[in-house]
């Protein structure tokens, strides 16, 4: 099995669209999960990217970073997680919008 | 071949991606979510990282998004009600990604323009022994330190989410 | 050494005395120290005068340094010159009359102790200005008396005119100062010192200046310091409201001495204005120009006390004519005799106020038999200043007269007319005080002898003291003034004083009321002399008012509030602005907080990739 | 330890002292304060009695070590120009205390002792011979002056304790990164050796550079003296303050501007300091005029002797751009003169201001009657603050303009017209305030002087005397230093306009 | 290649002696949480105040036996020792005076002080840290318990949206960091700092859009953390919302180390691209000080007012940063050191005042303090000084140091921008001082109960260190020159 791949490149450009794509994903969605999720999506790009580029050196190195960023990106979840949980409980409601009584 | 598989999931992963951010429906944007988890898994396999391709499926599409719906379902969040706005975000969002994401690439482009494809097989580093020896020679200090993380994780979940309800 | 530094010490102990322990010490005890310390200077300058005799050179006196400026040393030196004595003896002998004077006129007042005191230590100052023997000594002086006579004029501060007047004097003084004081440190810029001894000796080594130069410059300088004090046009007008005060103060500083300074500076600069001919002739003009104007005024002024203020101004304006047309003796001796006969008019006029209470002719009248020796005394003094012959003002103005005639002899004829005037509204004052019936008062008795005593002193003084020849005394120091004895020119002036005696006699006694019909006649031009020319008016409008209501409305209101204070306020409510724009950043939105982020990072990323950007 | 540290230490003991004192026992408090300020004078009067005219350099010079790296030590000394504010400082603080005696009746234990740290901070600069301390004590000064002014001041007092605070500190601000920038040329701050350096032309900027350092430390001086039209914070500062801060900020605060013009902006920047002298000197005497006219028309005392400083202080900065030893001479002994008299001037008001409870020209009227002594001292002050000779002022202004007419005639010509508008504000307030009939309610509060108020008065009384005939005492030193400033700006600068040497000079 | 050499050899465990105590007391805390009675709060304060006390002891073993760890992964040098003792002293100083603030607000658990242990732990570890991704962890642990510490009060509303807020723009500008990571590392094929420098300084150097790339993204990351400008948006909101004593515990560690891990990544890895972001890191501290002081005149919430006074002071150690010299890295080491004592000092004192549930935090509130609470208002005037800026407090000589190190580097205007800003700066300061001494007493300080001597003890201890720094600076700035020579 050996048909003509793509360029490393393009592996590296789905990453950046989906980081970017992520991004949008923060500032588009209004429900604190979904922005989360979003965030999840940015790491996994992240991810994508160190993959790629142990693949381009020929190093392990790359592999254990990515395998780092789950592991954070896991614990992050953990704590959001919890974190929502206590808004929820105050204001029964995930709406981001709903939250900034914090301000000018 | 590869080429082609590459494809495929890359366009998996795109459109579940745009699906994450299009999506009201917050279970909605998590089941694309682990779409394009899946198909990442994917790509992993075909740059040769068998190890984390597994732990992509195992630990981040099975257990960190199963927390993920189990909370969405808990506090059965239903579609978002659009409450007040962000002119900023709404008004600067979508040039200033186009710009983020056009940056990157343009980057990308500039810094691998070496033509050669990818090739399945070419790189044999990541097999869990490989992974695995690097976790506990060379870097062995972050490793114990993500068991401090986790503790902190599962210290801090148990922290905010105590009801004192339940003493 | 004669320890010349004695003469105005005494009247500074005096001062010191009074003016510390005053309130505690008896009237007797005031006296003794105020007189005896004004007798002291007195004796010890004829001593030092008797000791000096006949003083062909001044005689300098190093005491030390007040300032030591860079190289230069300003000390407190004392110099003692012919110039110098005739205005000691002037200053401490009119002086000494006047303070026994005041023992009876001020008995009843109220500040005795004050009084005194301010006396003292103007007779300090003025015999400082006298004696210095630098600029900035007789500055010293010079601001000194300035001072004093503020402190006297102001002596009844309660009466709002008194304090007004008072400032009055001073500021339009400091006017005149700040002239001198220019002129000193353009002395000191050109000769690097101050002290006369080195001046002059080093301006007489100048060429006369024809046309503009520094020794013009100097000379004019100091000319606006002397208009100041000497009260000649335009800086004259504080001196008829000077008459506010006790009138022994303006007999003594008003009339005889502290006045005169500007006439003994000219003087004492003779060498300067020798070798700056235009500034010596703006000399003359003024001088010329107020005696003729403010003889003017004093032919329509009803208040005794203005009637003579004029007269002082007048009069002055001659010493200064004399000067300017350069015979400084003259002007010295005009200086002289003016002392006597002026003080005279004023103490005896003081001496009617005393009887009567009552300063405004029109209510007076008929004193003769009341008041003789009063009467007697002023009509002596009232001669003197006529130029009736043979009388001390006699010789003096025709000294300055003659001096004139021979520079210009329009300004001749104008002195003359001038004259005719003096005599005029001086008898006219004497013929409705003394002459006529008693307008409007009951009862008036003759001053104690305490006051009448200087009086008769005072008179045979103006009726004799021509007979020493000043001009002759003073040749040394000065170039003979030209222009031989004509008898004709000294006719005419004598006539003159004659003929306004008797036009006198006749509005104000032959024929009563022509007076009255006269002046309706004249209509506007006498209103406007009446008014003075409303010099004062004119001065409030076009100075005083702009300088104060500008400094309130446009300096205080405008520029400090307005301006400068809104600018700091105005970048302070800026900043303010700014914070408040900037706090719209912190909506509280996190998805706007995000799209901050992202910016950052975009411009962060693109800055960078721009390859660094400063 | 020598005795200028002695001099410089008891204050700060004092204040240390203070603070931990029981707030309760007040008498006690002042007692203490007063004592430690009359030995802190006493001490210093030990300086002028040991300052050895001629000597080169400094005197009493302590040199420590404080900070390594940078290079900051602890570099004080004395000489010619700061013996006398020294002594200044040091006499009008036990005279400020004698005048809060009664006047500051709350939080005495926090006025007291801040009134003492005022005073360290005020000697200290005077004193410093290294930049960065120089810097640190003029910063110090601020600090307390910012709460005699905000806490014990009247109506508006915040206002005008804020905008103190924070005139100064962008003025102090730009000074500091002059001084920085100038270390990063010099690699010392050091006073003395960076002297040594510009004078060996070590130094030399690009013209540029010269003048922005010297702006630098030019504007933040000129904030403080305070220079036409940077002067606005001092009136509000005035009116709002307490009495003894007033004095203090008068007759000591607004030197240190002056101070630090003749110690610093002089002798390190000489070229840029000539090349702007004419327009400094423009400012200097739209300030003498402008704020004499201003003065003559408030309605508020001490708004009125606020602006007279204005007036007086250009006086000083003329003398200074003069480049005269005239103008330098007369500028050093106008501080003196202005401390002295305005200072007396402050507590008189302040008097008043205790008596009648308003500092408003049109609450008076007539107090000459109940109140003769007080009449009679206040005329003699203004009349010193007026210029009049054989009273201290006169000297100092005629040195001034003396070296301005050396300079450049007209420039004397200008700045005299102030002259007579002194006379004119100081009388025309002295008789609307005391001349006329009292009315009842003036007549049945004022009364006449008391001893502690005499005690107050009488050094200052004694010393507008001394100053005003008796030069000689305090000319010498000052005239030997500012010989040395101006040689030290005549140093390697290409002098453009040499000074006009009379023309008629004869007395060869 | 066999396992043996990457082994930790002992002296490696004592090199990173502090982190592992603060871990291990954390720990022990957090179990002793779990089965102590009643009144266990005040005694396990106690352990962890013993606890940061030893790591600070350690944090000198550590230093004294300085060398990499874990096959270079982690040094204890100079730099690191330095941080360690700001962050650890910062930590403790915010225990000392959090416990009364808890029992008044009846939250006084074994987690808060466990939390606090592991985050000062993490921040240790970002000062020692030799590559990215130890530093990436590291300041996760940091992050994620201070996450929790600010939404530590579950059941108030203002402090669930703290952490929310926190939480979510932490973990976004974290992915910016990641992906600044993954690039450096793409482009050198390390992620070791010294590899870093050496490939970047080497003679084949990487593709520069890679490289500047990573830069702008790894600057987003710390800026983020250090709350820079325009990266200091959350600031503001998490301050305000998070309780009084974490506020001051996130102005402090957390920025302190970030500080730390932003010198050692931009002056060792990319000091040789310096010219690709120094235009950067020059924006962005003017930006901050002027958004930071400019945004705070108008406060009236003193912790509000705060959080921006500590984004103005972010800036001004920006400024040493844009120096990239060694003086400027001393001057920012010293700046934090200084900052730390004079801010932990201000909060403390807001958190004594603001009584139960934070009802007074207003400036306003203050009035009249000066005179009520003499000892409490004189040292928090003397912190606001020392934020001013005014000479012989640590601020004076922390603004001196950093601009001088800017001047030095010949950043003249943004010296004299900066310092303006300062004297802008005075007026939000000024107005709590003048609130305290020269307005009349409110009701806010009738009830107020006298400081405890907890609270005193943090108050004095604050002050101490503030003066000390503002009058015998020479002995830490020295420590710190010597120090801040990085990669060098």
């Amino acid at each position: 099995m050996s048909a003509a791949g793509v360029p490393l490149a393009w592996y590296l450009i789905l990453g950046a669209v989906l980081f970017a794509l992520g991004a949008a994903g923060f500032l588009f969605r209004r429900n604190i999960i979904t922005m989360f999720m979003a965030i999840e999506l940015m790491l996994n790009a992240v991810n994508l990217t160190f993959v790629a580029l142990a693949y381009y050196l020929g190093q392990v190195d790359g592999l254990v970073l990515a395998f780092f960023v789950m592991v954070v990106a896991a614990a992050e979840a953990a704590v959001g997680l919890a974190i929502i949980l206590t808004v929820f409980r105050n204001r029964a409601s995930l709406g981001i919008d709903e939250v900034q009584s914090l301000r000018n | 071949m590869d080429g082609l598989l590459f494809l495929i999931f890359a366009a998996i992963a795109v459109v579940s991606g745009l699906n994450v951010v299009l999506q009201r429906q917050p279970i909605a944007s998590a089941l694309s979510l682990v779409a394009v988890m899946g198909s990442l898994a994917m790509l992993y396999l075909l740059l040769g990282a068998q190890f984390i391709a597994a732990v992509q499926v195992i630990v981040y599409a099975g257990a960190v998004m199963v927390l993920f719906v189990m909370v969405i379902m808990l506090l059965n969040a239903g579609r978002e009600r659009s409450a007040g706005a962000s002119l900023m975000a709404s008004a600067l969002g979508v040039p200033l990604l186009a710009g983020l994401a056009a940056a990157l690439a343009y980057v990308m482009l500039l810094a691998f323009p070496d033509p050669r494809p990818v090739r399945f097989g070419e790189f044999r580093e990541g097999g869990a022994a490989q992974v695995g020896y690097a976790l506990f020679t060379r870097y062995l200090l972050p490793f114990e330190l993500t068991s401090v993380l986790v503790l902190i994780a599962i210290l801090g979940a148990v922290a905010l989410a105590w009801r004192e309800g339940r003493k | 050494m004669q320890q010349l530094w004695l003469i105005p010490l005494f009247p500074l102990l005096g001062f010191l005395l009074n003016g510390l322990l005053g309130r505690r010490l008896s009237k007797a005890a005031i006296n003794a120290v105020a007189v005896g310390a004004v007798l002291a200077s007195f004796l010890w300058t004829l001593k030092v005068l008797g000791a000096l005799w006949p003083l062909e050179a001044p005689h300098l006196e190093r005491y030390f340094t007040w300032i030591q400026a860079d190289q230069v040393r300003i000390g407190y030196d004392l110099a003692l010159d012919r110039l110098s004595a005739v205005m000691l003896l002037v200053v401490t002998g009119v002086g000494l009359l006047i303070h026994i004077y005041s023992v009876g006129y001020m008995a009843q007042e109220g500040g005795y102790y004050r009084f005194f005191a301010y006396l003292n230590l103007f007779m300090f100052f003025m015999l400082t200005l006298v004696l210095a023997a630098n600029f900035l000594l007789l500055f010293v002086g010079w601001e000194g008396v300035g001072l004093c006579s503020y402190l006297l004029i102001g002596f009844w501060f309660l009466k709002a005119s008194a304090s007004n007047a008072a400032n009055k004097a001073f500021i339009v003084n400091r006017v005149g100062d700040f002239g001198f004081s220019l002129a000193i440190y353009l002395i000191f810029a050109n000769f690097g010192t101050l002290d006369f001894a080195r001046v002059f000796p080093a301006v007489s080594r100048q060429p006369v200046e024809s046309g503009w130069g520094t020794l013009t410059a100097i000379g004019l300088l100091l000319l606006v310091g002397a208009t100041g004090k000497s009260a000649q046009i335009p800086l004259y007008v504080w001196l008829p409201d000077a008459m506010e005060g006790p009138t022994p103060v303006s007999a003594l500083i008003h009339a005889a001495t502290m006045v005169t300074a500007g006439v003994y500076m000219v003087a004492r600069c003779s060498a300067i204005y020798l070798h700056a001919p235009a500034a010596l002739e703006a000399v003359a003009i003024i001088g010329l120009l107020t005696a003729f104007f403010a003889a003017t005024i004093g032919i329509t002024q009803f208040d005794i006390k203005k009637v003579f203020a004029y007269s002082t101004i007048s009069q002055l304006g001659y010493m200064f004519l004399g000067a300017g047309v350069g015979a400084f003796g003259a002007a010295i001796f005009h200086l002289w005799t003016h002392a006597f006969f002026k003080a005279l008019l004023f103490l005896g006029a003081g001496s009617v106020i005393h009887a009567l209470g009552e300063q405004d002719l029109r209510r007076m009248g008929g004193l003769r038999g009341k008041t003789p020796l009063t009467f007697w005394t002023l009509l002596c003094a009232a001669l003197s200043i006529s130029g009736v012959p043979f009388t001390a003002g006699f010789f003096s103005k025709d000294e300055i007269l003659l001096a004139a005639h021979h520079h210009a002899p329009w300004m001749y004829w104008l002195g003359t007319l001038t004259a005719a005037m003096t005599a005029f509204y001086v008898f006219r004052a004497i013929f409705l005080a003394f002459f006529g019936e008693p307008r409007g008062w009951r009862h008036a008795h003759e001053s104690p002898p305490v006051m009448t005593l200087p009086l008769a002193a005072l008179a045979a003084l103006s009726l004799a003291g021509g007979y020493f020849d000043v001009p002759g005394f003073l040749a040394p120091l000065f170039p003979a003034a030209a222009g031989h004895h004509q008898a004709g020119l000294a006719a005419v002036a004598a006539g003159a004083g004659l003929a306004g005696i008797a036009l006198a006699w006749l509005f104000y006694v032959a024929r009563p009321g022509l007076a009255e019909r006269t002046a309706a006649r004249l209509g506007a031009l006498y209103r406007l002399v009446y008014n003075k020319y409303f010099v004062d008016e004119l001065y409030e409008a076009a100075l005083l008012r702009p300088v104060v209501e500008g400094s309130r409305r446009l300096l205080w209101h405008k520029v400090d509030v307005g301006l400068i204070d809104g600018a700091v306020n105005g970048v302070g409510a800026r900043a303010c602005g700014v914070g408040g724009v900037l706090r719209l950043i912190q909506s509280g939105n996190i998805r706007s907080y995000a799209a901050w982020v992202l910016l950052g990072s975009l411009v962060a990323l693109l800055a960078a990739l721009a390859g660094g950007s400063r | 330890m020598n005795l200028l540290d002695a001099v410089l230490a008891l204050p700060l003991a004092g204040f240390l002292l203070l603070l931990a004192l029981p707030r309760e026992r007040e008498e006690a408090l002042r007692r203490l304060a007063l004592a430690v300020a009359l030995s802190a004078f006493l001490l210093s009067l030990g300086l002028a009695a040991g300052y050895r005219t001629g000597a080169a350099g400094f005197q009493f010079v302590t040199d420590a070590a404080w900070i390594s790296q940078p290079k900051i030590r602890y570099h004080v000394g004395l000489d010619g120009l700061s013996l006398w504010l020294v002594l200044l400082t040091t006499l009008l603080t036990p005279v400020g205390i004698l005048v809060s005696w009664r006047a500051v009746s709350r939080r005495v234990k926090e006025f007291y002792a801040l009134f003492l740290l005022l005073e360290f901070g005020l000697i200290g600069v005077f004193i410093a011979l290294d930049l960065v301390l120089f810097y640190v004590f003029w910063e110090v000064s601020l600090v307390p002056m910012y709460f005699l002014i905000g806490v014990w001041g009247h109506e508006r007092r915040i206002y005008a304790a804020v905008k103190f605070f924070l005139f100064t500190m962008a003025g102090s601000v730009l000074m500091l990164a002059g001084i920085i920038y100038l270390y990063t040329y010099a690699g010392t701050f050091d006073y003395t050796e960076l002297l040594r350096l510009e004078s060996s032309g070590a130094l030399h900027f690009r013209p540029t550079e010269g003048w922005l350092l010297f702006l630098a430390f030019f504007i933040s001086f000129a904030i403080k003296v305070p220079l036409f039209p940077l002067h606005t914070w001092l009136p509000d500062a005035h009116v709002e303050a307490p009495t003894a801060g007033s004095v203090m900020l008068a007759s000591v605060m607004l030197k240190m501007g002056c101070y630090g013009l003749l110690r610093f902006s002089l002798p390190l920047f000489p070229q840029a300091a000539r090349d702007c002298a004419p327009w400094i000197v423009a400012l200097a005497i739209a300030g003498i005029i402008y704020g004499a006219l201003v003065a003559l028309v408030q309605p508020n005392m001490k708004k009125l002797v606020a602006y007279t400083s204005v007036s007086h202080l250009g006086f000083v900065v003329l003398g200074i751009f003069t480049f005269t030893p005239l103008g330098l001479d007369g500028a050093v002994y106008q501080m003196v003169n202005h401390g002295i008299s305005t200072g007396a001037l402050f507590i008189l008001v302040g008097y008043l201001y205790e008596r009648r409870h308003s500092l408003e020209i049109a609450d008076y009227g007539g107090v000459a009657t109940p109140a003769p002594n007080l009449a009679a001292v206040f005329m003699i002050t203004a009349l010193a603050s007026a210029g009049l000779p054989t009273l201290n002022n006169f000297v100092g202004e005629y040195l001034v303009l003396q070296g301005a007419a050396q300079a450049d005639f007209r420039w004397a010509a200008l700045a005299a017209t102030g002259v007579i508008l002194a006379a004119g504000y100081m009388l025309w307030l002295y008789q609307r305030v005391f001349f006329g009939a009292a009315p009842a309610d003036v007549g049945r509060q004022v009364y006449d002087l008391g001893r502690r108020e005499w005690a107050a008065m009488l050094p200052l009384l004694a010393l507008m005397v001394w100053l005003g005939t008796a030069t000689e005492t305090f000319l010498p030193a000052i005239r030997d230093t500012n010989a040395r400033i101006l040689e030290q700006t005549r140093s390697n600068v290409e002098v453009r306009v040499e000074l006009r040497r009379p023309p008629l000079e004869v007395a060869r | 290649m066999t396992a043996a050499g990457f082994l930790p050899g002992g002296v490696e465990f004592l090199r990173l002696l502090p982190e592992i105590l603060l871990v291990l007391a954390g720990t022990l805390v957090m179990v002793l949480e779990g089965i102590g009675g009643r009144r266990r709060g005040p005694v396990l304060a106690r352990l962890s105040l013993g606890a940061l006390a030893a790591a600070l002891a350690a944090a000198f073993v550590a230093h004294r036996y300085g060398g990499p760890a874990f096959s270079g992964l982690a040094a204890s040098d100079g730099f690191a020792t330095f941080f360690r003792v700001v962050v650890i002293a910062a930590g403790g100083l915010v225990a000392l005076f959090s416990g009364a603030y808890l029992r008044r607000e009846s939250a006084e658990r074994g987690e808060y002080y466990a939390l606090l242990l592991y985050s000062v732990a993490g921040q240790c570890l970002m000062a020692s840290a030799a590559e990215l991704i130890v530093l990436f962890i590291a300041l996760e642990i940091s992050s994620i318990a201070s996450y929790v510490l600010a939404g530590y009060l579950r059941s108030d509303r203002r402090a669930n949206e703290a952490a929310v807020k926190y939480f979510l723009l932490g973990s976004f500008a974290t992915a910016f960091l990641l992906y600044g990571v993954a690039l450096i590392y793409g482009a050198t094929g390390s992620t070791r700092l010294a590899d870093i420098r050496q490939a970047l300084a080497g003679p084949l150097p990487p593709p520069g859009a890679l490289v500047a790339a990573a830069a702008a993204l790894l600057f987003v990351g710390f800026a983020f953390k250090v709350s820079a400008a325009p990266f200091q948006v959350w600031a503001p909101d998490v301050y305000q919302g998070a309780p009084a004593p974490v506020a001051a515990f996130l102005s402090a560690g957390p920025k302190a180390a970030a500080f730390a891990g932003l010198l050692r990544v931009f002056l060792t890895a990319f000091e040789p691209v310096s010219e690709q972001w120094e235009g950067i890191v020059w924006t962005s501290a003017l930006a901050t000080m002027i958004i930071g002081n400019f945004a705070a005149l108008l406060q009236s919430n003193i912790k509000r007012l705060l959080a921006y006074s500590s984004i103005a002071h972010a800036g001004y150690v920006m400024v040493a940063v844009a120096a990239h010299s060694a003086v400027g890295t001393a001057a920012a080491m010293f700046y934090l050191a200084a900052y730390v004592a004079m801010n932990v000092g201000a909060f403390a004192v807001v958190s004594y005042f603001a009584r139960r549930g934070e009802r007074y935090v207003n400036v306003e509130d203050l009035a009249g303090l000066g005179w009520r609470q003499p000892a409490a208002a004189a040292l928090l005037s003397l912190f606001l000084l020392s934020l001013i800026g005014v000479p012989l407090t640590g601020g004076f000589f922390g603004k001196f140091y950093v601009f001088k190190a800017a001047l030095e580097a010949r950043l003249v205007w943004l010296t004299v921008l900066g310092l303006l800003n300062s004297a802008v700066a005075a007026y939000y300061y000024l107005r709590i001082i003048v609130v305290m001494y020269m307005h009349e007493p409110g009701e806010a300080v009738a009830d107020l109960p006298a400081p405890g001597p907890a609270l005193k003890a943090t108050l004095w201890a604050s002050a101490l260190a503030t003066l000390a720094l503002g009058i015998f600076p020479s002995r830490v700035l020295e420590f710190a020159a010597s120090a801040a020579a990085l990669g060098r």
